[in-house]
């Protein structure tokens, strides 16, 4: 076990894969000289040439798209779009064609590229860099979204990405890049579309993903002093995502909260709570409280920002609502 | 089809010209299992057009790759791709080449390098660049040629394409089919550039050439293709060319004059290779056999299809994700 | 009353706009001279002329951004994107511009722009021509959505979107362009944001939106003939959505089915039970069942479109489901 | 600012100084109060290429409008925005134009024509396109004006807004800050093709101007927009100009050259401004009095917006709709 960070994780699981395989490649805006505007491509063209590593023009749409094109000729791109709001110009290369190439095509082929983008606030950037968006991609058949959490995830599940046949988007966090946390020596891939228990408790669910999952863990310490005892499920997976574990969860705590940082409406949490108020009906013996984003725009204000972002208190007011 | 390179230049026309025909009576055929309901959906029509991508796919082998739009029967039979698959894919069938999920607009067949028509205007071109890209990357001599239209010269993702094409120096291919039309409207009323001028502002080279003669076409791509596959960067072929049909099935033109309906006949790229033919001394037996022959295969064709299973909706939901191993 | 058809509604709204109002101007492709692919345009150019009906070239990110700068500047553009699945072409300029500008900068403005998209399925269309994506639109804080199922509120709700300071995204159905249906001879908006019980019953409510409305009604005639006595809500807004109409029905009935053609994971539906499993979790006897499409890119056969779009049949099996 | 138009050559130089200044003093400010940590976020300075905004403004009036990208605080000051609204939103206050809720990236001031900076790179330009088409139709001689730099070549927006802007002969003007700079990389790895010819292609009159020249701006964007106002169509104008500091305030420019970087001081366009007022007589006490009043009105600025309350969360929430009447 050794300690990095989040970004150096990503790093480090990129450079694993270009070392591994002479089919991957990595593009995007910066990514290679400047080694990324977040540094988590630093080094990467020096190590394996600009021919591997190539920086792009600002050009969103023909970067999801090459990425297409690169994927079913034989190579497994690893494409950067440098804010998850600037995806909003790629989504038709996303949607349109990589997701729906293999079902479209017969199933005669795949379209293995990765899509490597940031979400989340918290940095103050405003409205146009701080979307959490990743519930337009999980709604498209097709497509894998992914989410890390961890600095062992940001690796484990970015190598797995790269592995995997399909299109699959990997949504980091910017305000997780300098997070420290253990890694193994020889880390391996973490299977997409598995859950994991970051905290086993008995009394309350909450499933989360990202960086709220350290919200979810301030809010179970908070909790635990009073004597109540959360399980928090860090999804890491958002598509497929991993009903089973949660409904595991859900028959032992009868109780669930469903917590991320995008907007509540309409977003990833709905999914999990509209999928448990069926298949987990009988096991509930609460309603289903999700904390998400309020319905506005990511202010750009310290103070403002601050309060829209969810909090361990909106936590731990959810989780005590279940137990009323 | 990715007919053989023929030595004898007779052969070689009469090879262009088989191409040529099994694209038009494939989709007269279409035509008429349309207007029958034997085909669902839209189907956008390439006749008159078929000299530019027999013309092209004659410089192409299968390692070379093309990516294609709305209008892509052409692009897909003069790539190789498979007659019984075509049909029973336009016509819905489990041994379609998509099993039935795509249609007319998504043809495809990647083993062979046919990467898809595509729905999307414009959509086809970054995914060329793409393909490009991994030729390049890969250290293969093999090329990517996008087919788009001149509507498609008004979506951004071109200038986007032009762009990282000519930087890179990509072995890719801009071949537009400049028909005048985009959907019911003339071009003219809709771009203001044109591409040989946007092409100029890249550095690309830009040959145009008429679009109905096989044989310019041929000559034109040949040259285009060889110099992307000695590394000279990309090129822009820009072929002039006419719609024949609706932009599709079922659309009545009422917004062409009649003396320009009129006039169509005249342009057939078919009637012109053939009455080379027979300049040449081709006997017109055997050009009348070769479309016999193709009746024989296509009226094949739509007998398989229609004897073919119906699509599997559980293959089909097993199909949005590659199945996991072991 | 008087019988008209659902495109021709459209047509009749998009008339009386650009008679009522000198600020209203519309552009897309081919809407002009050629009256639009479905024809909901059809003699506008003529009536109004060609500098208030504009055919645009095939540029969806401008005609979306033209929109947003036009609003911005006095107007009241009514741009239309050909098929909903080329929004993801003007995914920046809808979600980054014209949902936030009224916020972030101040509340001081507005953008009181409409967008006309077709979704839908059931024409062969295939994958790229029949996606229903407005779940992305309704996550998105600043846009409305709404999506008339019926002949009076293509009128209604396009006029109403149309007066509407916001930007409203009005989702028809392309399956529904024939549809005939009665329509008041002076007809009036329909307020955004308010639910319509379509059908009235007692033991459980069905919760719907466009084309999906019919074949809730067809279930609901079925399950009649059984003595099961179905309300069929029509929600023909989706952001805002009437949840006191929702919550309102479900606390009759104590049993909630959600359908819609839209791909079942994270659409609109999530939401809708997502809400109902806490707000309305009391009032509920039975799991909240959802219909839609599955997980699945539209598929072009005849037999497999068929088999994809969500059918009475299912609504009626779900309807039981809560019964049991 | 928006400056009335000054008869006298060097009252309109004076003016035309004090507008650069103020931008400059202003970012100064703001570059000190981002190092204390009272701004938040990123900040994207446009130190050296003040000269491109005051020169367009001069000729522009209330009813004009302007959208702008990522490195708009100029472009607003410019534009006439207030300055306690402006350091109050940067600072992230209640008072602030937007009211905290965007900061630098969207200083915006619809009432006035600045229809916000923005932080997507392109995106102005299609804004500014509807911008023009309301002018025209609304039969105004008002013009709209969109700046962006020389990486947003890159994007394909900018093709299709170039096409409409042309074949609508929309009252537009293309400004463009050509810095050399794209982030973290020079822009000619990045674009193939130049504005001029890229303006050229779709038959855009292109003007090229010494960007850090006030007076070459002024007079360049004078002609351009009085065409516009004549109903002469778009006009592209490529302003080359100096970014002086990082892409963002706290980007070190490991990867400019030394020498690049001591170069910098030359093309400074107020030092330039200052040294032809000089030329013309101009007092050094009456140029060094208006540095005075800015620093004063800046402190004044800067002062009002820390004594300003922080913004309303409720309010923010109350306004993602406009409320409805009654
Ligand atoms: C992004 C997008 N916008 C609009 C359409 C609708 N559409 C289909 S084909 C077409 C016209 C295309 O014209 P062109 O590229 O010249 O091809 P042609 O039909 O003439 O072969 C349009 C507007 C589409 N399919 N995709
Ligand atoms: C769509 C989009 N892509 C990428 C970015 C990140 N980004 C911000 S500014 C910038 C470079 C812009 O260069 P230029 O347009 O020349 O403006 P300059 O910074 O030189 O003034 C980039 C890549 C963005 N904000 N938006
Ligand atoms: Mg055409
Ligand atoms: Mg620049």
């Amino acid at each position: 076990m050794v300690e990095t960070r989040y970004g150096k994780a990503i790093n480090q699981a990129l450079h694993d894969a270009l070392a591994a395989d002479p089919s991957v490649i990595l593009f995007g805006e910066d990514v290679g000289e400047a080694g990324g505007p977040f540094k988590a491509t630093r080094g990467l063209q020096e190590a394996f040439g600009a021919e591997r590593v190539r920086d792009t023009p600002i050009s969103e749409a023909a970067i999801a798209g090459m990425a297409v094109g690169a994927a079913l000729s034989g190579l497994k791109p690893v494409a950067e779009i440098m804010f998850m709001d600037f995806v909003t110009l790629a989504m038709d290369q996303l949607v349109n064609q990589a997701a729906k190439a293999r079902f479209m095509f017969g199933g005669r082929n795949s379209v293995p590229m990765v899509l490597r983008t940031p979400h989340g606030g918290g940095l103050s950037a405003g409205p146009q860099h701080s979307q959490c968006l990743e519930a337009w991609l999980a709604h498209i058949p097709g497509l894998k979204v992914v989410c890390p959490a961890t600095p062992a995830d940001a690796y484990g599940l970015l190598r797995a990405a790269i592995d995997d046949p399909d299109p699959v988007v990997v949504v980091e966090n910017k305000a997780l890049y300098a997070l420290k946390g253990e890694i193994d020596d020889s880390p391996a891939a973490v299977p997409i579309g598995r859950a994991r228990i970051a905290r086993p408790g008995r009394d309350a669910t909450v499933v989360t993903y990202g960086a709220a999952l350290h919200t979810a863990l301030q809010a179970a310490d908070a909790l635990a002093g009073d004597g109540v005892d959360v399980e928090v499920i860090d999804l890491r997976s958002l598509q497929p995502w991993d009903e089973a574990a949660v409904l595991a969860s859900l028959s032992r705590t009868h109780r669930l909260v469903v917590l991320h940082e995008a907007v509540e409406a309409f977003g990833i949490g709905a999914e999990i709570a509209a999928r448990m108020a069926d298949v987990g009906f009988d096991e509930l013996d609460a309603p289903i409280v999700r904390v998400g984003a309020p319905f506005m725009p990511v202010p750009f204000a310290g103070a403002l920002e601050k309060a829209y972002l969810p909090a361990a208190a909106d936590v731990v007011a959810a989780v005590r609502r279940t137990l009323e | 089809m990715a007919r053989e390179p023929k030595n004898d230049p007779t052969d070689r026309l009469l090879s262009l010209y088989e191409g040529m025909l099994t694209i038009r009576q494939a989709e007269e055929r279409l035509k008429a299992l349309f207007a029958d309901g034997e085909v669902p959906g839209f189907i956008h029509l390439s006749i008159g057009q078929e000299a530019v991508p027999v013309g092209i796919s004659a410089s192409l082998g299968p390692a070379d790759t093309v990516a294609s739009n709305h209008r892509g029967h052409g692009h897909a039979l003069a790539k190789g791709i498979d007659l019984d698959g075509f049909f029973a894919e336009i016509m819905g069938r489990d041994s379609g080449l998509c099993r039935g999920r795509g249609g007319s607009m998504h043809v495809a067949d990647v083993s062979i390098g046919m990467l898809g028509a595509n729905g999307i205007v414009g959509a086809g071109l970054p995914i060329t660049l793409g393909s490009a890209l991994a030729h390049k990357t890969r250290g293969t001599d093999a090329v990517a040629v996008a087919y788009f239209g001149d509507g498609a010269l008004a979506e951004g993702v071109l200038h986007e394409c032009l762009n990282i094409a000519a930087l890179w120096a990509l072995p890719m291919l801009f071949a537009c089919e400049n028909n005048g039309w985009s959907e019911f409207s003339p071009t003219d009323r809709q771009m203001k550039a044109s591409l040989k001028d946007l092409a100029a502002a890249f550095s690309i080279p830009h040959v145009e050439v008429d679009g109905n003669d096989v044989e310019a076409v041929e000559a034109a791509a040949a040259e285009c293709i060889a110099a992307l596959r000695r590394g000279d960067g990309p090129r822009v072929l820009e072929c002039r060319t006419t719609r024949v049909r609706g932009h599709f099935e079922g659309d009545r033109q009422d917004y062409r004059s009649p003396d320009e309906l009129a006039g169509l006949a005249a342009t057939d790229p078919i009637a012109r290779c053939r009455a080379r033919l027979a300049e040449l001394g081709v006997d017109a037996n055997r050009i009348d056999a070769i479309a016999e022959a193709i009746d024989r295969r296509v009226e094949q064709a739509v007998a398989n299809a229609r004897g073919a299973p119906e699509p599997s909706f559980a293959a089909a939901a097993a199909d949005v994700y590659t199945a996991a191993e072991g």
